[in-house]
């Protein structure tokens, strides 16, 4: 949504965002999105396809099948969170917020996983000490 | 009967219990050390706020001042905080843990045993001259072998099984670098059911016993006597009465108990109470 | 603005404002704030003095393990069976107990009144919103909660009883109890999450978008950060545990194995699951909340009584950035210690260096945050009144609590102290006597706003010198104990490992043993119980301030009794619907109090102008 | 009293509370399905064994792409509300929620499929040996072994399993729902009949054969019982299903009421659609990496 310039700000607040570009209620710049909705939709369908081709190719190194069909969706969000949903053009508290979360989302996977995996006194495999 | 120390001898001794492991000395004193810390920093404080509530009561104060406390005092107080807690970290948290804890001694100049934990009793295997386990599985419990033992390993022949609820290392002397001690104890725990705890206090020792892991701790007792292994983690309706004892014999002691009471190869008995 | 000030109660006022919408609208469906406040308040105390009778029980049992509980004992027989045969609390009712002891402090009773309670009616009022920004989904954070509540306390009557498993409910042992009590537990769960879900969505936006104008982040009263830190914790910390509840339940219910390994034996059979799961897995998940959510606890806490300092020291808070500043690390850091609870569980070296530091550098804006409110006492003009009393006394009280933390953070100490005593006094001296008093400070504080009357002093005093005494004489001797080696969770307070019982007849089973519990911890069992008797008897003052003041308690002179410069005072008394009736713009930082120059001690917040002394 | 900030957004966030709400509440959602995609992961990791190609590729291609499709139709949506126009809204919506209801169906489907689809588990090694040739000639063994391999993508012919740890996959007769052994035994059956499925590169099933329940370790559908992979499966899904659901409720909701109140508050309405598009993408961004996690790698 757009700005409302005329509003008045309260004491003490500036504007915290300004952008340049024309107006995001104009039918033009709607149109122009539409375009772009469409496009999108149409990377999506590709990305999918793609995905799913690939499965079918074998790649023999299952860490390569893995980190590219994580890298393919990965791309894939980007665009549905970044066009569909207007992050790309979105304000600095909504970022703020989802910084945070990927923050803690990282912190609970990562942290998670080596506590996992550096248990030293895990021991005892068939009777033999490890 | 043991003598029952008042509250006050308790107080004197810092309110902690029997001391009977090397690496409890360190940890005894470390919870001292972080004990003044604390006092200090309670003390300090609360002897500051006494102070300011008396000071700055209304009838005193009546009107209050805009500023308020001027000057660097408190900052030096957290810098001190933040020193003292660097230091407690660096220089005897992780060092101490590091060497305590994680540091193994070798299998063989060690009294090695395996405890199985369960609702509401702990069972020790003793792995033989072989120093080497038989196989445990779960999958192969049954009424007659309650804890999994192979019966068809040949490592398991020699091993030995404790009475439920009754655990025994010898005090064996030994050198060290040439320093005299005593020769440590590895226990290796599991459990077959829900999480439980091995707790000697005497030992200063800890550990979680977790289904489906086998996880490892080593101390060194340098005491004679009968301590209890208590669960120390929730673990059912009997999680209260799931102690047992941990017995650190003379040699001789240990090898007579070990004749008499254990449970050569094949399956032990478990009483489930 | 005066003519509405006067003093009528809740009921009286509401009806004069508006149309009358019917009792269902105003006091059960309705979408103010204020009123979804006081449902949040109000349900939290009854489930406060329920966890603190179940409390009750579990301390007889300790302290004379096996005997009738007198009074109750038939009570609990009649109502839950064989569990309580004779009166006599079995192992399985006292686990029960224990474990909705502490959910239902924690879930029901603490994060209710501190977060949605206090942080519902004043939040709006102090950064002068008309109400919170989404009023119907306040409601129904409401509704969620009390039908978790319900769905908890349901629990307790099915065959089997509630939960046992310890409010933390760790796989294998939470799965693997038969009864169904555990389910309970976990639906009740999910719909507590969700609620507090919903209702931090709503704090958050309604710190953003609905400040008056000129209300600034850095005037905001430090309350409202406490509370805006609270929600973001909430918020993102809240939903693993509500992934690990689902798949919890889903374990429970549909057999799968998420936390159970392959080869559980239990009572001897091998348990009928597919396996492959990591209990482990359940831990992390659990205190990637529980830590967190400690913090849940305490943050409202601070921010109560930095608004009842500051106003009854009549001075600005001593170092206000720095509290902001702390507030926001506590949140950050918050979620990155959460292992510190799980150091002996098998970490290595590495893994528990990085939580032990986290865990001691999250303790250091704690430090500061104590320190700003120590420090703000200086050069006041200190008036004890009952609130104050309370806020007074949390500093001390918390700081116990904190620092018996650092020990436990310590992993080189925590084999020793893990899961014994200590740990049980640290966090009630945290949670009790820290953020219990807290809120009473913040009851006797904002009654007034609410009801238009004060609270009796003298009964608040006494509730005051007695809870304080009652409170130390709890929670104190449970750090000897816990050096002493005792652990927590016995259903029978560690007679079984003691040298000799409570009543001083020695223990056969235990001839010998060099570190058996001796006499003097388990006198102290003994000792624990009468003084959390006290305890119970220092509430009867309350209960009946609280009921009684609401219809004969001293009228408030003004709508600003107190004389505080916050927004939620420059209000009619009660508040009406929309909160203002007159517009609001903020001139100035939260606690402009004795400032140099002026006439009248304290300058609101909305007050356009100063005005300079003759 | 009003709320300000409903539909015109505050300057100095440039958000109006609904848009700052509903991100919030996303956030909350990308920890709790985090949580889920962490946990997966963890046991992934621990597992000794992890089955491969378990579910229907091209199914869950078609209902990605139906996803995909619903996510571009909810933005239109929105978009024709932006250029004032209800009567193109109302056929994305009504295009949107269409989706929604295939992909619910498609899904459903897929659970039908796989709680009627059973492993069996012999007691020892002797019996599994018997019931392999039975089902699938003398061949039987190496031939189940191969689907076990096939199953765990354990290429490696030469390692040994005992047989009695492989399972044989088929159908009961009846198709019946979810049941086990407890529940056979429980109902005094003493054989079942039992349709093998069709040998490695084959469609071909084998003749049913007749298995006895006292020969018969475990017994399973294919539920969240069956195995951690199965456990995660249908709880993510269903958990995702249900956002679904929710997420087409709403939506429909506002199919209904749009004359309502595009005729009384246009502005708000376009951003109530935002709200809900913003939930609905969300939903589709969830699938995007539901899909190769759980049915390709
Ligand atoms: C509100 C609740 C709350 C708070 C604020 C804290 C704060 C802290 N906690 Fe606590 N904790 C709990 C509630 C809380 N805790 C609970 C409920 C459990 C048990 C859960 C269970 O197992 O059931 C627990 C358990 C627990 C453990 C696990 C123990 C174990 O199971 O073995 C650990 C270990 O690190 C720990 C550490 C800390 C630390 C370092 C802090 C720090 O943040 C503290 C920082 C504060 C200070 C350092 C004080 C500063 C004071 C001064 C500078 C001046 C003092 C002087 C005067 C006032 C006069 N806590
Ligand atoms: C916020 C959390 C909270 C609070 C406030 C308390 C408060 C108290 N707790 Fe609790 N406790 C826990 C959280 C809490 N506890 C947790 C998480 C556990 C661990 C559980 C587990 O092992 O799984 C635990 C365990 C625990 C134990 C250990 C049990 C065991 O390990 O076997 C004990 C033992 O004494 C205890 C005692 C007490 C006492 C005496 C109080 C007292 O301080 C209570 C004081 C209460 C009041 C002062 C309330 C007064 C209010 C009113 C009377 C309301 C008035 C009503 C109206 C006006 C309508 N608690
Ligand atoms: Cu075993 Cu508690
Ligand atoms: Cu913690």
């Amino acid at each position: 949504m757009s700005h409302d310039h005329s509003h008045s700000h309260g004491p003490g607040e500036a504007c915290a965002h300004d952008h340049g570009h024309d107006d995001h209620n104009s039918p033009e710049y709607i149109q122009k999105t539409i375009k772009k909705y469409l496009a999108v939709g149409g990377i999506l369908f590709g990305g999918t396809v793609l995905t799913v081709a690939m499965y079918y190719v074998h790649i023999p190194s299952v860490a390569i099948t893995i980190a590219v069909a994580l890298l393919i969706a990965t791309v894939k969000a980007g665009f549905v969170a970044g066009v569909f949903m207007h992050l790309s053009d979105e304000r600095k508290m909504i970022y703020g917020v989802l910084i945070c979360t990927v923050f803690f989302l990282i912190g609970l996977m990562a942290l998670t996983i080596w506590a996992m995996h550096d248990q030293p006194f895990q021991t005892l495999i068939d009777g033999k000490p490890a | 009967m043991q003598p029952n120390p008042t509250f006050l001898e308790q107080l004197k001794q810092g309110f902690m219990p029997i001391l009977a492991s090397e690496h409890g000395k360190d940890v005894d004193h470390f919870i001292f050390l972080v004990h003044v810390l604390m006092a200090a920093l309670f003390v300090g404080w609360l002897t500051y706020f006494l102070f300011a509530l008396f000071r700055f009561r209304k009838s005193a104060n009546p009107k209050a001042d805009y500023v308020g406390a001027k000057g660097t005092i408190s900052q030096y107080a957290e810098i001190a905080v933040v020193v003292i807690e660097a230091i407690l970290l660096l220089a005897f948290a992780i060092p101490l843990w590091a060497k305590a804890v994680e540091k193994y001694p070798a299998d063989k100049d060690a009294t090695v045993m395996r405890v199985t934990a369960e609702q509401f009793s702990w069972q020790a295997r003793y792995p033989g001259k072989d120093g080497i386990f038989g196989k445990q599985e779960m999958k192969l419990v049954s009424d007659k072998n309650p804890l999994g033992y192979d019966d068809k390993d040949p490592a398991g022949k020699d091993d030995a099984s404790s009475p439920p609820k009754d655990i025994h290392v010898p005090l064996i002397p030994i050198k060290v670098d040439g320093r005299d001690t005593f020769k440590p104890v590895i226990v290796h725990l599991t459990s077959k059911d829900v999480i439980h705890s091995f707790k000697i206090t005497a030992m200063r020792m800890t550990q979680d016993c977790i289904p489906g892991m086998s996880i490892a701790v080593h101390f060194t007792p340098t005491k004679v006597g009968k301590f209890n292994i208590t669960c120390a983690q929730l673990c059912g309706n009997g999680h209260a009465s799931m102690n047992a004892q941990f017995v650190v014999d003379s040699p001789e002691d240990f090898e007579k108990w070990f004749a008499e009471k254990t449970v050569k190869a094949g399956a032990p008995k478990v009483d489930l109470e | 603005m005066q003519a509405t000030t006067q003093t009528h109660s809740q009921e009286a006022h509401s009806h004069e404002h508006h149309h009358d919408p019917g009792f269902l609208r105003s006091y059960v469906f309705s979408s103010d704030h204020k009123v979804i406040g006081i449902q949040y308040g109000f349900t939290a105390l009854v489930f406060l003095m329920f966890g603190f009778l179940l409390m009750m029980c579990m301390r007889w049992q300790i302290a004379k393990p096996g005997t009738a509980i007198p009074l109750v004992g038939g009570l609990l027989e009649n109502f839950l069976g064989d569990v309580a045969k004779g009166g006599v609390m079995s192992p399985d009712l006292y686990n029960a107990f224990g474990a909705m002891h502490g959910t239902i402090m924690v879930f029901l009773a603490v994060v209710p009144l501190a977060f949605a309670a206090f942080g519902n009616y004043v939040v709006p009022l102090q950064i002068g919103a008309v109400d919170m920004a989404f009023p119907r989904i306040n409601m129904a954070s409401y509704q969620c909660f009390a039908a978790g509540g319900v769905v908890m306390f349901v629990s307790f009557f099915i065959p089997g009883g509630a939960a046992a498993g310890g409010w933390t409910s760790y796989s294998p042992l939470a799965t693997i109890i038969p009864t169904q009590g555990q389910t309970f537990w976990l639906i009740g769960m999910v719909l507590l999450i969700t609620s507090s879900l919903l209702g931090a969505v709503n704090f958050i936006a309604t710190v953003i978008q609905l400040r008056a104008p000129g209300m600034t982040w850095m005037r905001m009263p430090f309350f409202v950060w406490a509370q805006f830190v609270t929600a973001f914790i909430l918020l993102l910390a809240f939903p693993p545990l509500e992934a690990a509840g689902i798949l919890q339940l889903v374990d429970k219910v549909f057999g799968s194995s998420f936390f159970l390994p392959t080869g559980l034996i239990v009572s001897g059979k091998p348990y009928d699951v597919s396996g492959g799961g990591s209990p482990l897995l359940w831990q992390h998940l659990f205190w990637f909340l529980g830590h967190p959510e400690v913090y849940v606890l305490i943050l409202p806490a601070m921010g109560v009584i930095s608004e009842i300092i500051a106003c009854n020291t009549r001075k600005p808070l001593w170092g206000y950035k720095s509290l902001v500043y702390s507030v926001l690390a506590v949140g950050f850091i918050s979620f990155i210690v959460w292992a510190h609870h799980m150091y002996l569980t098998g970490m290595g070296t590495k893994i528990s260096t990085f939580f032990q530091t986290t865990t001691m550098i999250i303790s250091i804006p704690s430090v500061i945050i104590l320190t700003c409110l120590f420090m703000s006492l200086w050069g006041g003009s200190i008036r004890f009144n009952t609130p104050m009393l309370f806020a007074l006394a949390f500093l001390p009280m918390f700081g116990i609590g904190g620092l018996t933390g650092l020990p436990l953070g310590f992993n080189f100490s925590d084999l020793h102290l893990h899961d014994s005593y200590y740990v049980i006094a640290h966090f009630h001296y945290v949670v009790a006597p820290g953020t219990i008093f807290a809120l009473f400070a913040g009851i006797y504080f904002w009654y007034p706003k609410m009801t238009g009357r004060y609270m009796n002093e003298t009964l608040g005093k006494t509730h005051f010198w007695l809870s304080l005494l009652g409170m130390n004489l709890v929670f104190l001797p449970m750090f000897f104990q816990g050096l002493y080696g005792m652990s927590r969770r016995m259903s029978d307070g560690g007679a079984t490992y003691a040298l000799v019982d409570t009543a001083g007849k020695v223990n056969p089973a235990n001839e010998g043993i060099v570190t058996a519990l001796t006499g003097t911890v388990m006198h102290l069992n003994v000792f624990i119980t009468h003084a959390a008797l006290l305890l119970l008897i220092a509430q009867i003052p309350f209960v009946i301030n609280v009921f009684m003041s609401m219809f004969n308690g001293k009228k408030v002179e003004s709508d600003n009794p107190w004389q505080a410069t916050t927004l939620d005072w420059q209000t009619p008394t009660p508040p009406p619907h929309g909160n203002f009736t007159k517009e609001i713009v903020v001139y100035r930082g939260p606690y402009e109090y004795s400032v140099p120059g002026q006439t009248s001690d304290f300058i609101p917040q909305n007050q356009p102008d100063a005005q300079p002394a003759k | 009293m009003e709320i300000p900030y409903t539909a015109k957004p505050r300057p100095d966030t440039g958000l109006y509370n609904a848009k700052l709400g509903i991100w919030l509440f996303l956030a909350s959602e990308v920890m709790l399905f985090g949580g889920l995609f962490s946990s997966y992961i963890l046991l992934r990791v621990g597992a000794d064994l992890w089955p491969h190609g378990m579910l229907s590729i091209p199914i869950g291609t078609f209902n990605t792409f139906v996803l995909i499709a619903s996510s571009v139709t909810v933005v239109m949506a929105w978009a024709s509300l932006k250029l004032g126009n209800p009567g193109k809204f109302k056929a994305y919506m009504a295009a949107t929620i269409l989706c929604a209801l295939g992909f619910l169906s498609v899904k459903s489907y897929e659970y039908y499929v796989k709680f009627t689809h059973y492993d069996v588990w012999f007691k020892d090694d002797a019996t599994a040996e018997k019931y392999f040739k039975a089902a699938y000639g003398e061949k039987g063994t190496e031939e189940t072994r191969k689907q076990f391999v096939e199953r765990f993508h354990l290429h490696n012919t030469k390692a040994t399993y005992d047989p009695a740890q492989i399972q044989l996959a088929g159908h009961i007769e009846g198709n019946p729902l979810c049941t086990n052994l407890k529940k056979l035994v429980g109902a005094k059956q003493e054989t079942i009949k039992f349709t093998p499925d069709a040998p490695l590169g084959s469609h071909e099933h084998p003749h049913a054969i007749e298995v006895k329940l006292s020969d018969v370790q475990r017994l399973s559908s294919y539920v969240p019982a069956h195995s951690t992979f199965f456990a995660i499966y249908f709880t993510i899904t269903a958990l995702h299903g249900l956002h679904v659901l929710g997420g087409a409720i709403v939506l429909a909701y506002f199919l209904l009421t749009v004359d309502k109140w595009w005729k009384k508050a246009p502005e708000q309405f376009t951003n109530r659609i935002e709200v809900g598009g913003l939930f609905w993408h969300f939903v589709d961004l969830v699938w995007i990496f539901l899909f190769p996690i759980i049915y390709l790698l």
